[in-house]
């Protein structure tokens, strides 16, 4: 096991965090949630797809989870996870983690060619599950069934459907590749990563192998883990600027002593942040995941709240990027189970009973 | 003056005065008989009379015309007026009280600055003597109702060659003046409760200053003393408040409810009750006249829970939706009128807006506990020559 | 209902503190517990029974709870209350609560003539019952059983038996007085209100009358508040005394930023347990008292905590009173019922269930 | 130097050394042969060679004899042996390092004092020079061994009229001269694992002084940085550390739990896992000569965790008990062979201990995270005019 980075994947880094300093800063973020702002609903457009495709097709992150001999980059989960923590610190709206990661691992079993089309970025799917859902309760929110091969029902909270070209619709233990069913994003609390209600009426589907939906999301929530860890370190990336440069009573307030001591514990809460993430990434073990869940989803909450709460007044407004991060961070306490959903399932994972 | 007396008043007031007829008619004659706010002097609204005896007045008056928009008029009735009585000219109180008070003119408030929060007596917005007026150019936010005041209560630096507390003074400004511009102010949740406000070359006259030139910072004391006893409070009924709506949903969704989430609801619902009793305790000092320091902890504990409460019922909810992001102005928080996303993200404020938790613990530890001060480094610097 | 604090009670309070800033300063209390420290076990003469006869006899604290008939001073819960909270603040080592609050409150409904002499403080009784036990579990720790008049058995973990000179013994709804069982005092954790292990062998026992045990310990839970709320009240003040006159880095470290705000919040911490004191004195409902005990508990403890490592290495030393404060407030947490026991409680109480 | 070359090396010594022999003159053969320390220079126990070499060591000669009661030499290999390595004359390295090193002479150190705990530096034990002799009078306290040693490591004050930081010296205190006292110091825990050291009249020859007049502080910086290397590390395993007997008895114990402290519960073992994990990631940082910062948070993590494993540990086993309070002198911290109530007071000292956590705290925010410090007000003030 290691806990480090190698230096593929710091070179992967760098590829990744120059990109996104270019052309996804906080305020062209900012500016993408701002496009209709007298409408209460956002318009579909907050993804980047231009973004996305430099991301998916120069640095090649979309195949990443694909082997190479389906036309992917065979590279492991730890690298994905990189590439996590740089989209979260950027909130970068882009469908690397539906598309790339759990459309992606629902369809690698199968080796089904979508795969290549998604592992060069040509294509863009969505694995059609709410994002409440967790490994302990794959199928909340959903009710799809299927008869002759047409699907109907619903599922609500998708996370990544309105920009995906297909859809993946796990199904009695099946998964289904739809293409044209009604995808209506609802107002979402994280306005960086929309989630949509998808209704299918006898909606024509293509049947592409087994798949396993709790392993699905077991994986993708290690992985989120890494997100989150992202997230996090903006958040005390930035509030550690800003107190270093704003002052009051004609000091930084970086050097008052009760901001210092949080920071120091919330760097603190950090550092373990990033050795949970790691380890959920190289040993995705239900065990490591559900750690790394019920440790790093609440981290990176509290690093949002606290560098709202120290930025003060203009923490507040809409103009500082803070709030997206929040919203984030708020999204994925809640997103494939919360804190104590893991802490739960390490109940037994780890034989500390409940009561009888 | 006693209950009964004030009683005769009210009643002798009623016999001259019609309440079915003209309303803003009723509420200036309201005004002139002192019935306005009975422990404001004779002659400006009041009749000089215990502050507590106004409830009697209310009581007496509840059946007849009110103010317009009594969230909007919060600001000149708690924060401009209690000002002007202190420390205005004849003339100022004369012109300024009885439209203030009968909501013809709607008041705000010039305080804080982009650089200036926490640490308000650092404000960099400038006056200028010109004359008999004064030329004022800076940046304000934080303005709740900026864009329907007659009038605000204005803080500028008049002299920056002196340490930051000594430099300031006190005016009321025309919100018509040229040079004033309101925005709104697009908080997290959407939409603008509040607005900046920018000033560019508008000219005051000399006699809307309130107080002397160079003390604007005492002044403004009265008016944040106003501003610190309006906020606090909290629910009178076990279980009311923030938590009301949690457990609410709790009790109606037996399908979301989990071990970890039972035991945290445990806790904020006692943390809620002891915190409810502390206000109740609070009052019974006050009614005892006994009132004890407990109140200044009042808001830091509001905050912390309905932060803590509203980002609880979301996981609870698991609710990764929003009921409306639409950018408007609103008026006033209604907590309880919108969703739980809604709630969560404007609870956020709860621990900046009217002195941030951090300056509140501080107030605390030095007031109340006499805990010893940090080291000064701003006391005796010229404001021009702070570090900022 | 009133929160306040009576004239009675403030006078009441002043002859309790003028008497033990006298009798009971924290040094005498430190003496005590250190009488022999090269043994395991404590001697059994922790109790001050001097002082205990002046606060009985002469400031009558003794029969507050004893109706004016009965021998009596007739006084409220609240003025018992007060009285706590001042021995709280002593960690007095007298057997007031378990003596002139438990056992005479089991007695009460008896109307026995035992009552007049727990009033006068001729003599003193322990209620048989576990420390450990709670109005929701009021037997733990208790196997008596009774046969002709007699009793057998063993009840662990017994405060004030060492020092009673009547055991009341709760058996199947029924209690018992016994003299001369054996009481064995166990190193405790609480160094100022040792436990005791207490055994019958066909031990005779006079029948005294019904017993509801259960109501008998809500009542003291519901008191213990208040005595939880005095230990608080000395840990804060101490502390506050400590950290405005100990200098290190040319300062009061009372003026560092960190600790100004720790001890702002221990103190609106402590203000809300004065408030559920109060109201669980005045009101004894099972809602008042389980909301008091789960949040005063924890007050006390983190006070007692706080208070330790504010004063550094001097707060380890067994020379500072501070350790008595902090076993007293663990020792409490744990008595009578745990805040967990009392919120879990509370679910049921005010209509907050569990999951199904 | 290699890992070969050091295995020759112990070859050659053992060729000619028989671990079965006495075991004293066999660590004194194995001191001079270089085989001690051997990132030491030669002479002085090493043979200059890499640092992790010594494992190799470590390893050849695992079944040798080694230095008894180890424990009680952890001050002098640990603090005394780098700083007089650094700081020492040749005359003082060839006296003591050997000795220390074999256990024949314990040491102890004379630093922290009843009024200079996190500040250090305001010490307040003087040394008067007298001729060729130092006279030392003061207190010194949390001295563990004291009263096994035969030497110490002592910062005392020469000078009070500069600022506190510029006025100290360093000396080796001879723990047998007269005006030496040891007392133990009973601990809450109800024994006394250190000792108060008072110091009258204490004559030290100035060949006991180690670095300059003067320069005692840097001196101390050297013994200093090597205790904060020595605190941290944590469990190796899953499941490990403080959580494991807590865990234990969970098992053994199902008439115990309750929902409030199973939720608590694996939010401590979630928390015990991912801090081993951060230590886990540590080491490989080390091993891979990639030191990062997170060290400097270990010990504050491992403070806060124990303390909370513990005091989880006595409500859950409603542990009223306590194992023994008889005062006796402990030689080391046996959280595992004590009572749960040990554990949860003894834990108690881990956040103060070896540097507070709030002095820590402030570590972390300004030498990892950049956080500007605070005003100081001691910098250029005579020691002799501090307030305390």
């Amino acid at each position: 096991m290691t806990l480090l980075y190698s230096e593929i994947e710091e070179e992967l880094r760098s590829s990744v965090r120059d990109l996104l300093a270019d052309r996804c800063p906080p305020a062209a973020v900012l500016k993408r949630v701002e496009s209709d702002p007298y409408r209460g609903e956002l318009l579909n457009s907050v993804y980047d797809l231009d973004l996305w495709k430099t991301l998916a097709g120069e640095i090649g992150v979309a195949g990443l989870l694909v082997p190479e001999e389906l036309g992917g980059a065979g590279a492991t989960a730890s690298e994905a996870a990189v590439v996590l923590e740089e989209l979260g610190r950027a909130v970068a709206p882009v469908p690397f983690f539906t598309s790339s990661v759990l459309a992606t691992r629902a369809l690698l079993p199968t080796r089904d060619a979508l795969l290549g089309e998604l592992a060069d970025g040509r294509r863009t799917a969505a694995l059609v599950v709410s994002f409440t859902a967790s490994p302990y309760a794959p199928s909340r929110g959903a009710s799809v069934t299927v008869d002759g091969g047409r699907l109907s029902g619903t599922v609500t909270g998708v996370a990544g459907a309105d920009v995906a070209d297909v859809l993946l619709v796990p199904v009695d233990g099946d998964l289904y590749a739809v293409e044209g069913a009604s995808v209506r994003v609802a107002p979402s609390l994280d306005l960086t990563r929309p989630i949509a209600t998808v209704t299918f009426d006898r909606t024509q589907a293509r049947r592409v192998g087994a798949c396993d939906v709790a392993a699905v999301l077991r994986f993708g929530a290690g992985l989120l883990a890494s997100e989150q860890l992202g997230v996090a370190e903006w958040c005390l990336d930035t509030t550690l600027a800003y107190v270093k440069e704003r002052h009051q009573f004609a000091r930084p307030i970086g050097s008052f002593q009760a901001i210092k001591h949080r920071l120091a514990d919330l760097w603190l809460d950090v550092v373990r942040a990033r050795a949970a993430a790691r380890n959920a990434a190289s040993d995705p073990s239900s065990i490591s995941v559900a750690v790394a869940q019920s440790w790093n989803a609440g981290v990176a909450l509290h690093a949002a709240e606290e560098a709202l709460q120290l930025h003060g007044g203009i923490g507040m407004t809409w103009e500082h990027p803070v709030h997206l991060y929040l919203k984030r961070a708020k999204a994925t306490e809640i997103a494939l189970g919360t804190p104590g959903d893991h802490r739960e399932a390490l109940a037994s994972l780890v034989d500390v009973p409940g009561p009888e | 003056m006693n209950e009964a007396e004030i009683k005769e008043r009210v009643a002798a007031f009623l016999a001259e005065q019609d309440p079915a007829g003209d309303r803003l008619e009723f509420l200036r004659a309201r005004f002139d008989a002192g019935l306005a706010w009975v422990w404001f002097p004779e002659g400006y609204g009041g009749l000089g009379a215990p502050r507590e005896l106004q409830q009697v007045v209310e009581r007496e008056l509840a059946d007849t015309p009110r103010q317009l928009h009594a969230g909007m008029l919060a600001i000149g009735l708690g924060m401009a007026a209690p000002t002007i009585l202190t420390f205005g000219t004849e003339e100022q109180k004369r012109r300024f009280l009885r439209p203030l008070w009968t909501g013809e003119e709607v008041w705000c408030q010039l305080f804080s600055e982009p650089g200036a929060g926490s640490d308000l007596a650092t404000l960099a917005t400038r006056a200028v003597r010109d004359g008999d007026e004064w030329v004022v150019d800076g940046q304000k936010v934080w303005t709740s109702g900026a864009h329907h005041s007659r009038w605000a209560i204005l803080v500028a630096r008049t002299d920056p060659d002196v340490p930051k507390h000594r430099g300031l003074t006190y005016f009321i400004c025309d919100m018509q003046a040229p040079g004033v511009e309101v925005r709104p102010l697009r908080q997290i949740t959407g939409e603008a409760e509040f607005n900046e406000v920018f000033l560019t070359g508008v000219r005051l006259p000399d006699d809307l200053r309130l107080g002397a030139v160079g003390d604007g910072w005492r002044v403004a004391q009265t008016t944040l003393m106003n501003e610190r006893v309006a906020i606090g409070g909290g629910p009178a009924r076990r279980g009311g408040g923030m938590v009301a709506p949690v457990v609410e949903a709790w009790r109606e969704h037996p399908e979301l409810r989990t071990h970890d989430l039972h035991q945290r609801l445990l806790e904020l619902w006692v943390e809620t009750e002891v915190t409810r009793l502390s206000g109740a305790r609070l009052r019974e000092q006050l009614s005892a006249g006994q009132p004890g320091p407990e109140g200044s902890g009042m808001k830091l504990s509001f905050a912390r829970l309905n932060q803590a409460v509203t980002g609880f019922e979301l996981e609870f909810r698991r609710d990764l939706g929003y009921d409306d992001w639409a950018f408007r102005r609103s008026e006033s928080v209604d907590f309880y009128g919108r969703g739980p996303g809604y709630r969560y993200l404007r609870a956020k404020g709860n621990s900046i807006e009217g002195g941030t938790s951090e300056i509140l613990r501080n107030i605390v530890a030095e007031r109340v506990l006499g805990l010893p001060s940090e080291p000064r480094v701003d006391k005796d610097v010229p404001w021009k020559d702070l570090p900022r």
